[in-house]
């Protein structure tokens, strides 16, 4: 038996050690060879490996620490008297922070891994310092809020969290786009803390304290109407944060602006934490006894994420946008699971809700893996390629061959394909809706297919717009000289990657560890008694409530592989040996295919952009040059926008109508001094004849 | 035991996919005396297959690895749903592998690797294809889930084989008009997810209407050969959805030959007969546009709704 | 002994005044005036050292004072002088060369500095009310000067506003304490006393209450007017805005601390005597409406030192509004954003100096990539303004959060929810701005350079100062801040 | 202590303290800059004469000094140094008014009506005297106001100190009439401040008639927002 007790904290402490040193010796470094460390020193490789070395042991601490916590169920707690007038603080990591922990570090150990290779472009041209030092406090920080167990630490760490994270954003500040972004974020981000700021004050305001303890022993006893403010606070605090829509706007802007590695370990695990707050204070603080409408708005606020955060990844050709937008569709995947484990608590219906809730955080895991992915790659082709934009890519495949094949494994995951992860938490998360109908009730009975139909089209268009971002990147031939010249990644690079994509595998194929460490965990949280909700069964997952719905991901990787097989073997055997020839691509009878003549990803969107035209707006603009002659002419440009809704008609009126407004009470201040002195006569007569 | 699910293994397989390109064969066949033409004959498929096995494989000179595997994932994932889906006997060896919806998502991983292949060989064409096929399916999917629901809904699980098993113990909720409604929806659904008239035209290379033909216009020989059985094999399965899932009538319960040849009587019968429907509606209809198809698919979809709203109401 | 730390603590400026009157070589006046900062600051550590067990001291004759809560606000006053005395010297010297202000300047500019800070001290060390309006009145004559230090147009006008509307308030509250006197006169015993602190307070609760209700609306306009509370505070962005920026943030970090300071004292004593909410009340509603109407004035700004006054009348709310909750927690919080702000102004207004001088305009619009070409003030002034607008790890934070908790405590859930909006929409302006001064790339030929290394140091250590504020309140500052809490409790 | 007529003493002093109010009026109504100075004078003298029956009638003996240095200070200093920075920079008149005349003293009327209300209120203390001079309060409230009114009506700078210094004087007549006047020390450190307050301003007036070559401080309209 292992000595928990003695493992987790001294876990934690490297963790948190080897971030806070990563983040710190950099530091130190940087001020005392301040001329060594710029851009192009000969001190930058250093910092760099230092710092992201630092990281890497960080993140396989934490693995082993969410491990331990997973797997023995025992929860880490400490605590300690910052200063007494806050009073006492504390850390605790329960099986919910570890689960969350568990996923920034396996992205985090890729992340940083990744780093040592990729970061290396910044070398010349950026503070490495800077970046190190950022990265490992933004990760720190992330722990921070998992395992805070105290509202003032969890909101310090949180702000950390944004603060750094606007850094990094604005890292390439030069840019435009990079400036945007880190405004819209930052402001975003601080308007919900401002919510999660009201929401932890009154939940405060009967509780007595601000010990995450105490919000669990009261949290249930707040009057119903207190209750739903709190909730509507907490969706709205974490919500900007997990990026759900309306309030996604700076999600799609800030994750692109950021460096990759950051990129990942954003879209992938940073808006996570937003789900974690989410599911700490529905289920822990609030629950399990809600409301039905809370879970009918989550799940509205889902479908709505998961739908129009793919229809506009599928309008995107920034290949990195197009990944931050479906992170906006993954969010609303993983809110569909939260949000029926809501509705089926609220009809006391726990077992089921353990079912839904299960699925949620299973595609938390997922998505943080595959996500991160995809976001390496993407840096990988950046860095290769130099563009973001895949309408200049093309033929990758044969350039950087390792990237292309991990790449290929995420979009695989991520569009929720048999018999990688994506598919397993999608299948969970059906299963939940489908039981979930026979819930006596009209608005579930109308919510729930409802939900289910357009998690289909969801997960659908997910795999339309991997086609597109796979396809146009990496097969076909490059399409600009940056593409042609691309070669591939570093080791770390490929390793990192590489590790993702066998757990994008590893989890799709053996979801058995996982579900049997979610189910006691779900459980837990929704305060029902019995485990096995979800059954493992041979490698098999099995619902037993659903009349035994099952899935056997790991029978059905093998049936694949061994159908598969045997027409391989016939034909490679029997058939191909001889008789394979090269030929060009069949170019309509021209002489040479030619990389213009390839379908684009503008063009590959199109129909469904005319589809779905009412949601995207979209207006294009051709200009035809008339030079030399309206006969030939030489360039065509074809411009396409796409409109966002939210942008015109809900933040710009906004934001409009605050400007007006300010502006009208700024006249107040009119330069004239007569009129300050009526403002004394004024106030003091008003005083006088009110406040006597 | 081990031997019955061998057993069971090799035949549901060799029925299913041997069975498939004649029941391509005879929807053509059908057609063609529809057009009051002669028509190939019925065994015409499985000629054709043979002589693209003997074909050479010409493979374009752009095409990555992705081009020489898609073939046979397409292909193996067909395979796998006919093992999942009930087609003489009930429960089928292997339900615990997958359920309904592990068959939709599969068809969707054949589709996945089938579109980047068109995207593989740089042909203007396969992006085409690739685009159309995708945006469609992503329209199908949401109404064929809804659809599928309400079956599942009826049975309380997913398990193909315990929907078949809970609609044969009632038969009377066959005829009842949520089910049917939900039928209805399916067929449309499955009209589209096999590539037939009015969504696509399996006949046809041109390239303003063509749709699954785009993406393989690269392929040749066995490779084209593997694509169109499976294709063939899709059809077959869709055939057997709407057969088991909605009537399953006569099917067999155990591994006796004679409930089996009653079985395999039985599921012969209501696919051929949904064939010649197939057939039917494709002779009688006229390929719609492409962008008129969502309203096709938005019809299926609230076909499936209404049958869900039904059955809430009805309470079947 | 205590009457040699007063002595200490009025009677360096005082020598630093007359010394910086006689003498006129530069050299001189900035070695005058960094260690009168010096050395006073270092009486104040001595004075606190003194109170800090909760006790008060007085000067023999009882005509100087001091408790927990003045010493804690000499502590920062004399912090604040001492740092804008080291920075001045580079920024003077900076300025003389650039041609902008001759010897005679740079000798009125030191004498004057010396004689503010003289003249603060006077407010916080007067047991004495009539000196205590005396002392605040000197503050406004002090810097009249100052803000009109550079002589242009834009100078001068704001220098006449200032002293214009500052008269006029401070007038008022000269009438109420007149008021509270007469409250005071037939209570208090010996009339020579009826005018200090030490023995109002011993009878506060037998003053006449609806006379010192009354005297108490003079007061708050009065010093409201000084410490720039809404609609009181129109004057504080031009002089602000013009002054020399070392003097802006002299202002910002000392003198709205006086006038806060001269604020609480008649608060306690109110609230003593008059009980109930009537002091609390309105000290909310001003606290509230400064920090609304400094809201849509920092959203649409084109003058960075504009909007740092406008935050310093946003953050005098938040202090006024905290003591208003009037809580000891409440009382903690205040003052301890006392010191978070006075910390984060001058962060933000001496790098805001450092900007100007680099870029020669006070417009926002002219600013951009201030990171590329004065890369450690342009750090400086981004990282300001998070630790300004509320962020962790920085102590503005950690005293916001004290005083929202105290306000619910109190069940003022919606002033709270208000306060929050305020804040998190202040952030909003600043950020705007801000970001677009520090990032991209400079849109003009920069002239100036990097400020130098002492003033970057000291702008450094502050900004250290906050940090560890946000992270770990010393014991010792924590017993201060307890006991000028239990000061204002009355 | 020569012995007084009471009764004498603060009929003068009610006499005084009206005429005090009445010089207020009086600059509220007229236009001159050298009329303000001059009724600012005759003002500050009566102020000083009443300073001084508050010594004669009530034995104040502090006051003394502070009676002296009204008169010595407000009503001679003050006014001669404002009639040389009007000699010197030429400006006669108020010209533009944000209100008219009549408005303005009915404005004012309604100002001593609130004043007198809350004078009266303080006077409820229940340890104040009915003395005359207690009577005074409301006036030098009113004068108070009426100095702020003053200010932000007139557009030129060194009427703006005429109000200011109105101001100073109604608070100065309070002190006299509810505390018989700060303690010494108090009072002259008072006069001191006032006294530079006024010179910094006249430095003022001066710059910007140098400035803006105009004393209406209408131009000093430049900082806004």
């Amino acid at each position: 038996m292992v000595d928990w007790e003695a493992f987790q904290p001294a876990a934690l402490t490297v963790m948190l050690g080897g971030y806070a040193l990563g983040g710190v010796v950099p530091a130190i470094l940087g001020i005392l060879w301040r001329n060594r460390t710029k851009p192009g020193g000969s001190l930058t490789g250093a910092v760099k490996n230092i710092g992201f070395g630092l990281a890497l042991a960080a993140a396989l601490a934490g693995c082993l620490l969410s491990l331990s916590i997973l797997i023995s169920g025992t929860p880490l707690h400490m605590e300690f008297l910052p200063t007494a007038h806050v009073g006492m603080m504390g850390f605790h990591a329960d099986t919910l922070s570890a689960l969350f922990i568990g996923a920034i570090s396996l992205l985090g150990a890729a992340a940083a891994c990744f780093s040592l290779g990729y970061a290396a472009e910044f070398l010349l041209r950026r503070s490495m310092v800077l970046l190190v030092v950022l990265y490992n406090f933004f990760v720190l920080s992330m722990i921070g809020v998992l395992i805070a167990d105290h509202a003032l630490l969890f909101l310090f760490f949180w702000e950390c969290m944004s603060l750094t994270t606007y850094f990094l954003i604005t890292f390439e500040h030069e840019e435009h786009a990079a400036r945007r972004a880190g405004f819209l974020y930052i402001v975003m981000t601080h308007i919900g803390t401002a919510f999660l700021l009201v929401m932890f004050l009154l939940l405060y305001s009967t509780a007595g304290s601000f010990a995450f303890e105490a919000f669990r022993m009261e949290g249930a006893r707040l009057p119903a109407s207190t209750q739903s403010v709190v909730f509507l606070c907490a969706t709205i605090g974490f919500g900007i944060k997990a990026g759900i829509i309306p309030f996604h706007i700076w999600l799609p802007e800030a994750h692109p602006a950021a460096p990759s590695n950051v990129s990942a370990m954003m879209s992938g695990v940073m808006i996570k934490t937003g789900i974690y707050g989410m599911v700490r204070v529905f289920f822990d603080f609030l629950g399990p006894v809600i409301p039905g409408w809370w879970g009918v708005l989550i799940l509205t606020i889902a479908v709505t994420s998961s739908v129009l955060g793919v229809l506009y990844a599928l309008m995107e050709h920034d290949l990195k946008r197009l990944l931050a937008f479906h992170s906006i569709e993954n969010i609303g995947i993983i809110l569909m699971g939260v949000g029926a484990a809501l509705l089926f608590a609220s009809w006391g219906n726990r077992p089921l809700a353990v079912i839904a809730l299960i699925a949620g955080l299973y595609h938390v895991l997922n998505h943080a893996i595959f996500k991160g992915l995809l976001f390496l790659g993407a840096g990988s082709v950046l860095h290769a390629a130099h563009t973001r934009n895949i309408e200049d890519l093309g033929g990758l495949i044969k350039r950087m061959p390792w990237t292309a094949f991990f790449f290929l494994i995420g979009a695989i995951a991520i569009s929720g394909l048999p018999p990688l992860n994506g598919f397993i938490s999608e299948w969970l998360t059906f299963q939940a809706l489908l039981l979930g109908f026979h819930i006596p009730d009209l608005t579930v009975k109308i919510v729930i297919p409802l939900t289910v139909a357009l998690l289909a089209l969801t997960g659908a268009l997910a795999a339309a717009c991997f086609v597109k971002a796979f396809g146009i990147t990496f097969l076909g031939l490059p399409r600009s000289g940056h593409a042609d010249r691309a070669g591939e990644s570093s080791f770390t690079m490929l390793a990192a990657m590489g590790f993702l994509a066998l757990l994008c595998i590893f989890l799709g194929i053996a979801p058995g560890p996982i579900v049997s460490v979610l189910n006691p965990l779900a459980s837990s949280l929704l305060e029902e008694a019995s485990t096995g909700q979800i059954v493992m069964h041979a490698g098999t997952v099995l619902i037993p409530r659903s009349a035994s719905a099952s899935i056997s991901p790991a029978a059905l990787t093998g049936l694949l592989v061994v159908i598969a097989a045997i027409p391989l073997a016939g034909i490679s055997i029997f058939v191909l040996k001889s008789r394979s020839r090269i030929a060009p691509t069949w170019a309509c009878g021209l002489e040479r295919i030619d990389p213009r003549m390839q379908y684009t990803a503008t063009g590959f969107s199109k129909p469904l952009r005319i589809i779905f035209s009412d949601i995207f707006r979209a207006t294009h603009e051709v200009g035809i040059s008339e030079e030399p002659s309206p006969y030939f002419r030489p360039t065509i440009t074809y411009e396409l926008k796409t409109e966002s809704v939210f942008l015109k008609y809900l933040y710009e009126p906004v934001f409009r109508s605050i400007v007006s407004a300010a502006r009208i009470i700024r006249r107040i201040q009119t330069g004239r001094i007569q009129t300050y002195l009526a403002y004394i006569f004024v106030t003091l007569i008003l005083l006088l004849l009110f406040a006597r | 035991m081990a031997t019955i699910i061998l057993l069971s293994f090799l035949f549901q397989i060799i029925l299913v996919i041997a069975l498939a390109p004649l029941v391509t064969g005879i929807i053509r066949k059908t057609k063609a005396r529809f057009q009051h033409r002669r028509g190939a004959t019925v065994l015409q498929p499985y000629y054709d297959l043979v002589k693209l096995m003997r074909k050479d494989v010409v493979v374009s000179s752009v095409a990555s690895w992705l081009f020489h595997c898609t073939p046979f994932v397409v292909f193996s994932s067909m395979v796998v749903i006919s093992l999942l889906v009930p087609t003489v006997v009930t429960p089928v060896p292997l339900h615990w592998v997958g359920d309904i919806i592990a068959v939709i998502y599969l068809f969707a991983l054949g589709r996945f690797f089938m579109a980047l292949v068109g995207l593989d060989t740089a042909s203007a064409f396969g992006g085409l294809g690739s685009s159309r096929e995708m945006s469609i399916a992503s329209i199908v999917e949401p109404a064929m889930m809804l659809a599928i629901f309400t079956a599942a809904v009826t049975a309380g699980s997913t398990d193909l084989s315990v929907i078949v098993d809970r609609l044969s113990t009632t038969p009377a909720s066959m005829l009842n008009p949520s089910h049917l409604l939900a039928f209805a929806g399916l067929f449309v659904v499955s009209l589209a997810e096999t590539g037939r008239i009015p969504v696509d035209n399996p006949a046809t290379h041109l390239e303003l209407t063509m749709i699954h033909e785009a993406m393989i216009l690269e392929y040749s020989g066995p490779y084209l050969a593997l694509i169109e059985w499976a294709s063939q094999v899709k059809l077959v399965i869709f055939l057997a959805l709407m057969a088991n899932m909605f009537f399953p009538l006569g099917m067999a319960t155990t591994w006796s030959p004679s409930a089996l040849a009653v079985g395999a009587g039985a599921f012969l019968l209501k696919v051929i007969g949904l064939a010649l429907i197939v057939a039917l509606v494709e002779s009688t209809n006229a390929k719609l546009r492409l962008f008129r198809v969502p309203e096709l698919l938005v019809v299926a979809f609230i076909l499936s709704l209404l049958s869900l709203i039904l059955y809430f109401i009805v309470g079947a | 002994m205590s009457t040699i730390i007063l002595g200490l603590l009025l009677g360096l400026p005082v020598a630093g005044t007359l010394l910086c009157a006689v003498l006129h070589q530069r050299r001189i006046l900035e070695t005058v005036t960094v260690s009168v900062g010096g050395l006073t600051f270092l009486s104040a550590l001595w004075l606190v050292a003194e109170v800090m067990q909760g006790t008060t001291i007085s000067s023999s004759e009882g005509w100087l004072y001091a408790d927990a809560l003045s010493a804690y606000i000499i502590i920062i006053i004399s912090g604040s002088a001492l740092v804008v005395a080291l920075y001045s010297t580079g920024y003077l010297r900076r300025q003389i060369r650039d041609g902008k202000v001759s010897d005679r300047q740079l000798w009125l500019y030191y004498l004057l500095l010396n004689a503010f800070l003289c003249t603060m001290m006077v407010v916080l060390l007067s047991n004495n009310l009539g000196f205590l309006w005396i002392g605040s009145e000197a503050t406004t004559l002090a810097t009249a000067f100052l803000v009109a230090f550079y002589e242009r147009e834009r100078s001068i006008e704001a220098a006449w506003k200032y002293v214009i509307i500052c008269s006029v308030g401070i007038g008022f509250a000269l009438f109420g304490i007149i008021l509270t006197y007469y409250s005071a006169l037939h209570v208090v015993p010996g009339s020579g006393n009826a005018l200090n602190w030490s023995s109002l307070m011993l009878v506060a609760k037998d003053l006449d209450p609806a006379v010192l209700k009354l005297a108490f609306i003079f007061i708050l306009v009065g010093f409201g007017t000084k410490a720039g509370l809404a609609p009181l505070h129109t004057w504080k962005p031009d002089a602000y805005g013009e002054a020399p920026t070392p003097i802006s943030a002299l202002m910002a970090a000392g003198l709205v601390n006086v006038a806060l300071y001269s604020l609480m004292r008649f608060y306690v004593l109110v609230n003593t005597a008059v009980g109930g909410t009537y002091a609390p009340t309105l000290f909310m509603v001003f606290g509230l409406v400064s920090m609304g109407i400094a809201l849509p004035f920092i959203l649409l700004q084109k003058d960075f030192k504009r909007m740092l006054a406008y935050s310093s009348v946003e953050h005098v709310g938040i202090i006024v509004f905290a003591i208003g909750i009037g809580t000891p927690l409440a009382y903690f919080g205040a003052l301890l954003h006392l010191l978070n702000n006075a910390l984060a102004k001058m962060v933000l207004f001496l790098t805001a100096g450092n900007v100007r001088l680099a870029y020669g305009s006070r417009l926002m619009r002219r600013v951009t990539g201030a990171i590329k070409v004065i890369p450690v003030s342009a750090s400086f002034l981004i990282v300001g303004v998070f630790a300004l607008t509320g962020w962790p790890p920085f102590g503005v934070f950690i005293s916001e959060f004290t005083i929202v908790t105290a306000g619910i405590d109190r069940g003022y859930v919606v002033p709270v929810i208000f306060f929050i909006a305020i804040i998190a929409a202040v952030f909003v302006g600043f950020i705007y701005y801000t970001s677009r001064m520090v990032f991209g790339e400079p849109n003009v030929p920069v002239t100036g350079g990097e400020a130098e290394p002492l003033a970057l140091w000291v702008l450094g250590l502050l900004l250290a100062a906050l940090l560890l504020l946000g992270v770990y309140l010393p014991p010792p500052l924590e017993q201060v801040i307890e006991n000028a809490a239990r000061v204002l409790k009355g | 202590m020569i012995p007084v007529h009471l009764p004498l003493v603060e009929l003068l002093i009610d006499i005084f303290a009206a005429s005090i109010l009445v010089t207020a009026f009086l600059i509220v109504s007229s236009r001159s800059l050298v009329f303000y100075i001059r009724l600012f004078a005759l003002q500050s003298l009566l102020l000083g004469m009443v300073a001084l029956l508050v010594v004669i009638g009530y034995g104040e003996t502090h006051i003394l000094i502070a009676a002296i240095l009204t008169i010595a200070i407000k009503a001679i200093a003050i006014p001669v140094v404002l009639t040389r920075v009007i000699e010197r920079i030429h400006v006669q008149k108020e010209i533009r008014f944000r209100m008219s005349i009549t408005a303005s003293l009915m404005f004012c009327g309604g100002i001593v009506i609130l004043a007198d209300s809350v004078a009266q209120s303080i006077l409820r203390s229940p340890h104040a005297e009915a003395s005359a001079v207690t009577r005074v309060l409301s006036v030098s409230i009113a004068m108070m106001l009426i100095g702020l009114f003053i200010m932000m009506t007139r557009q030129k700078a060194l009427t703006q100190i005429i109000g200011l210094l109105t101001m100073e004087n109604g608070v100065f007549l309070s002190g006299l009439s509810i505390t018989y006047g700060m303690p010494l020390i108090v009072e002259v450190g008072i006069f001191f401040d006032i006294l530079v307050a006024v010179l910094i301003l006249g430095v003022f007036v001066f710059r910007i008639n140098k400035t803006f070559e105009s004393i209406s401080i209408d131009s000093l309209r430049s900082l806004r927002h």
